[in-house]
């Protein structure tokens, strides 16, 4: 057991599936010898070499297309974007190609990557570096999207994605990145793709979220004095609905928590849902605590932008008062 | 030294067989053996009544969008004969005569415009990729497979197919670049038919060649006479031969012509004049051939009748294939979207027929722990 | 009034436009001697010339790029990507510029552009010609998102699209670009972006949809015999969600129907948005008919995927059984 | 013609001003008179000045991140100085000396890296976009904003910057060939200064000059010493009178270096050599301007002292002014999305202290209707 931060964990993951599996290559802007701005890839250029860990040209959608062909032609690329405001330019290349060519081929040609993407805000970094793109990718089908919120979780979901058949998305919360650091086996292990986690047990109120919001809740949560129950997601598509439906049937009161706006966030899906399966359950409507319907504002109002400690526990007593 | 000259070049266009059946025998001579030329001369013929046939399809409502391949059969067809198995052809949606050379089973092509996704499964050791329909895409896919083949020592190359327009997709920059920095074995086969649909090529590129797009990247490029098949599979093997000895990339411009519309829901007379098009008539790569294989005594009317006729059965059985096949069943869109399917989707798919959402609330476990 | 088809009615819409205002100009692959591939822009060429209907170089990102840096310059471009399954290569330039140019600027430079895009499946088309990607577009904020259901709406909605002050996506269902006329007034007009249309009054349900769906709902409505309220959104973002909860609070049951793929989509956020507002009135479930979590099928199975008359009578009885 | 050569072409280089001092009077003649030459240095010392002051409000937690500018402000200089006020300059983030010398407020640098959109707020009489974030995408706008004065008959031009990185998004590649194919005049500045981040120029373009990006296009390109500030003005002079005349647009790749780390949030020494951050030290370009108004009697120490002393204090302004700023409230967000808020936000924006998600229910006008 070490005690590490989220990027350490990432980057102990990264070093033990290269280890494991030389089909596993890196690729990506500033990932060499700089070891990524965010030093995810610290030491692994010296480790690895040039062939296996890759500074790309400053290209998104070549980045992406590129780790396609590797993937067909039987690598397990592993490209990074360097934050999540540069998804954009590869959207094609996830949503019309990664997402689809296993269903286009039937089977024929299939795209086992991990695309590793920093996301979210609270870090004070310019424009275009703060946002949470989890629903667009989820709404697209054919990919896996996950979203770690612990060092733990982040090893053990990264290996799973490593070892998946198919794309996953694997966003790292940067504002948790070194937030703060936790026990994490040397040896491999994976957590599974597809299963949420109870992170504690709570009778009176469900509340779900996922990555870096994970903490305020906990903290919302202490605050409160009441007996929530918290669901940290981590896989966020498929989503593990069978956790989330028998918390809420459970408690019957759901509060959503998540840093993306409102609008046909996954929060919307998750509200839908509950109520499709919990409906005489519910003793009030599901809340959502989300971003607000804007654009990520820079960084002077992004805490006031952000869900927080605040906002979430005016949920909590909106919802417990209904 | 104020003003310097840091850089210079230039491009070379190559042809070998002219129009009128002249022959260049300087560069063209062992470029072809005789048994090969006859094989390929038929094999377009073939594609002919295979383009024909699908056309008909269409027409007749059995059938899709269908883009018709007729006039640029040599293109793809001199790459695929010009490369060897081991190398990958990443095509757009044009390419019929180098795939079905490469073994590419004929029905895939007409299931693939039925509709049917079975088109696109295609055994991975024919090594070809499905059909490309988002233009300018593929490319990438074709660096990050040569790419692959490199970093495992292989000497296999990748080509891929692509047309004037798709060379004004960002992606196409992306992939060039890639390329050429990272040293990766890409053959980039521009098939420059004039036409992006309605848009001439001038509206795509107006430099003076396409293959000037190659010097952007400082790679190895050349343009050739497309509807020659001699100077497109020499100007293919050169390139192969320089890319196993470099891992470098190459472009070729292959200069051709559409002589259909652009697809079977194109209408292209509303946009080119016939004039062109009978021009290009005269420079249909098969008349050629043709007129090759006749002057060396290879080819005489009853060899083209009986080949007709052969094609005429080959492509009536492939379309009896095609359309013989049980049709898909609605559960299929589910099955084969993960290598498993996840718990959410098994339940759409089995509740896809008694709810009207796929995922009846009575269906799922929880319904149990109801309190009230 | 004139009998037109919605291809017509745009075509109008269009022609008005570039009359009364020269700042206007359209730009597109195959938007100018061709028409169009759906003939949309027929006819404009030989009216405005080559300078006002722009045969532009196949790439999307280009055709978005431009029209931002044209609208920034003071016209007011339409530009057209030929399918929505080829708006992936221009998400980037949408969703980063387009839609956060004035928030960016603090409203000092602004994107007046009306983005034409056919839609929807149905037409027995190839890949990547078929899908629904509006929820996506109403999830980054800063758009407007548009998509009519009938050629009266088309006209009105065009026009007040290109005359708004902010980027509009104006979505047009291909699978009803003819499938039936209207009396469209010769005039001009505009219809509201941001006002839904009671399309028929009921008491019993409230059935929500757009686009060539609304179609089907009409269709399934008058199979059941029921007395259901049918509202046609016309624009999806910003939503009306006046006319909806003023319809749900009172029919007390609600249907979503939509092409687009369930998770996420504007169903997702309707029915979130129902319970949040309702929740005391709803007597059953918001139901949503909506496309699988799936790749758009090819043509052999997209009348499998897309949510049909029979769907759509399926959630009509189990709504009411509730 | 089997092989012919279908196109041929060369780049030259130009440079006017030495590191050395070096002056070609042949070609630097008249390029930018005296007066000119002294305030154009002294601009450049200001931006010195509040690059210094700008990197240690970052280090003290008073600004976030931010891009020095030191090494490369001749090439936006130079351009700006050459172009007319009524040209569009489309900028990245490494271009103050030319915002400034264009009349952009310095405050409004300082408040956009202080996380405040009114760093953006930017009076549009000015002609320039706010900083571009995303890499590469901002010339596409550059496109269609000169496009738009063409189209209105104006003899704008519009000129853009970007660096040898950006060449490698497929936007570049877009833009480029809007610009080209439809006839747009915009120039594309390239400021190549080695260095993408931690990533050489060498995997962006594998190719013997970036200019060459340019042949693809068939578009006039240059390669210029982007620390002459001599050679870049008469560069800009040059493309911009030729982009007037012909309504093309222009390419010039400007060979440069930050001496700086990328951002304060790199290291540069992570990935670069110090005898390479020497090397380029001494061929600043402030130190050969001055080396050319001393050896004309133009600047003196005693000017020296004077005008760091008046940057000083004109940078003090600045700061005061940007941290002086009253902060945004809340509803900021809101209030500038659309020319008018609709009413889902209103009700988010009135509710965005009431109400946890900021859309309360007991708001909505519905509520009372409520049946139970
Ligand atoms: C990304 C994308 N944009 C637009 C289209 C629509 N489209 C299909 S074919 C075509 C023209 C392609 O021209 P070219 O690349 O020259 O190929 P050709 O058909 O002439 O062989 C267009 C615009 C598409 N399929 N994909
Ligand atoms: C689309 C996009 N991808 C990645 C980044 C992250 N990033 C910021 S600056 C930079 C390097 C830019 O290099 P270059 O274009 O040479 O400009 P320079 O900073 O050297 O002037 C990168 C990769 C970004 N801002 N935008
Ligand atoms: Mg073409
Ligand atoms: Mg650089």
């Amino acid at each position: 057991m070490a005690n590490l931060t989220l990027v350490q964990a990432i980057n102990l993951a990264l070093i033990q599936e290269m280890e494991r599996d030389d089909r596993v290559i890196i690729l990506g802007e500033d990932v060499g010898p700089n070891g990524g701005v965010f030093r995810v890839t610290e030491g692994l250029h010296k480790r690895f070499g040039d062939k296996r860990v890759v500074d790309s040209p400053l290209a998104e959608s070549g980045i992406i297309g590129t780790s396609i062909g590797l993937a067909m032609g039987g690598l397990r690329p592993i490209p990074e974007i360097q934050f999540e405001g540069f998804l954009g330019p590869a959207y094609d290349q996830i949503c019309t190609h990664a997402a689809r060519m296993r269903t286009r081929t039937r089977g024929g040609l299939t795209v086992p990557m991990t695309l590793r993407v920093p996301v979210g805000g609270g870090i004070h970094a310019p424009e275009l570096h703060s946002d949470s793109p989890e629903a667009i990718y989820s709404h697209n089908p054919g990919l896996k999207v996950v979203m770690p919120s612990s060092p733990y979780d982040a090893k053990g979901l990264l290996i799973s994605a490593i070892r998946d058949p198919d794309p996953v998305i694997f966003f790292e919360p940067k504002r948790i990145y070194r937030a703060f650091r936790e026990e994490v086996p040397e040896d491999e292990y994976t957590v599974p793709i597809g299963k949420a986690r109870v992170v504690r047990e709570g009778s009176e109120v469900t509340m779900i979220s996922w990555g870096a919001s994970v903490i305020h809740c906990m903290n919302a949560i202490e605050a409160s004095g009441r007996d929530i129950e918290l669901i940290d997601l981590r896989t966020i598509n498929p989503l593990d609905y069978e956790t989330v439906m028998t918390s809420v049937c459970k408690t019957g009161r759901a509060i959503i928590v998540h840093e993306a706006p409102l609008t046909c966030g996954i929060g919307a899906e998750l509200s839908a849902r509950i109520m499709e399966s919990c409906f005489l359950q519910l003793e009030a409507p599901v809340q959502r605590v989300a971003g607000f319907d804007v654009i990520m504002p820079y960084y002077k109002l992004e805490l006031d932008y952000l869900p927080d400690t605040e906002r979430i526990g005016k949920a909590i007593n909106e919802i417990v008062a209904y | 030294m104020p003003v310097s000259k840091v850089y210079e070049t230039s491009i070379d266009r190559l042809s070998i067989l002219e129009p009128d059946g002249t022959f260049d025998e300087s560069l063209g001579k062992g470029v072809i053996p005789d048994g090969d030329a006859v094989k390929l001369y038929e094999h377009i013929m073939l594609c002919r009544k295979f383009d024909e046939i699908a056309f008909k399809l269409q027409r007749s409502g059995r059938m899709g969008t269908y883009p018709e391949n007729r006039g640029q059969e040599a293109t793809s067809l001199g790459a695929a004969y010009a490369l060897e198995s081991k190398d990958w052809l990443v095509t757009c949606y044009r390419e019929n005569a180098g795939l079905f050379w490469r073994g590419l089973p004929m029905e895939k092509i007409l299931l693939h415009w039925m509709g049917d996704e079975r088109g696109n499964q295609i055994d991975s050791e024919l090594r070809v990729t499905p059909l490309a329909i988002p233009i300018g895409t593929q490319m990438l896919h074709a660096v990050g497979l040569a790419w692959a083949y490199k970093y495992q020592d292989s000497s296999s190359v990748s080509c891929t197919f692509f047309g004037d327009g798709a060379t004004s997709e960002g992606d196409f920059h992306e992939a060039m670049n890639f390329a050429a920095n990272l040293d990766i074995p890409t053959l980039f086969f521009c098939q420059n038919n004039g036409w992006a649909i309605s848009v001439p090529t001038s509206i795509q590129c107006s430099a003076d060649v396409l293959a000037q797009r190659a010097v952007a990247y400082g790679m190895k490029t050349i343009q050739v006479d497309g509807n020659d098949i001699f100077a497109v599979v020499k100007a293919v093997r050169d390139a192969a031969a320089y890319m196993r000895e470099t891992s470098k990339p190459a472009f070729i411009e292959a200069t051709t012509y559409r002589l259909g519309d652009h697809t079977t829901a194109d209408d292209a007379r509303r946009y080119r004049d016939a004039e062109e098009v009978e021009e290009w008539q005269g420079r249909d790569p098969v008349i050629r051939l043709r007129k090759y294989l006749e002057q060396r005594d290879l080819w005489n009317q009853s060899k083209q009748d009986e080949m007709e006729a052969r094609a005429e059965k080959t492509v009536a059985e492939v379309v009896k294939n095609a359309e013989g096949i049980e049709p898909p069943v609605t559960e299929d869109m589910f099955d084969s979207m993960y290598a498993s399917i996840p718990e959410n989707l098994k339940t759409q798919r089995r509740t896809l027929r008694t709810s009207s959402l796929g995922q009846d609330p009575s269906q799922l476990p929880v319904r149990d722990t109801a309190r009230t």
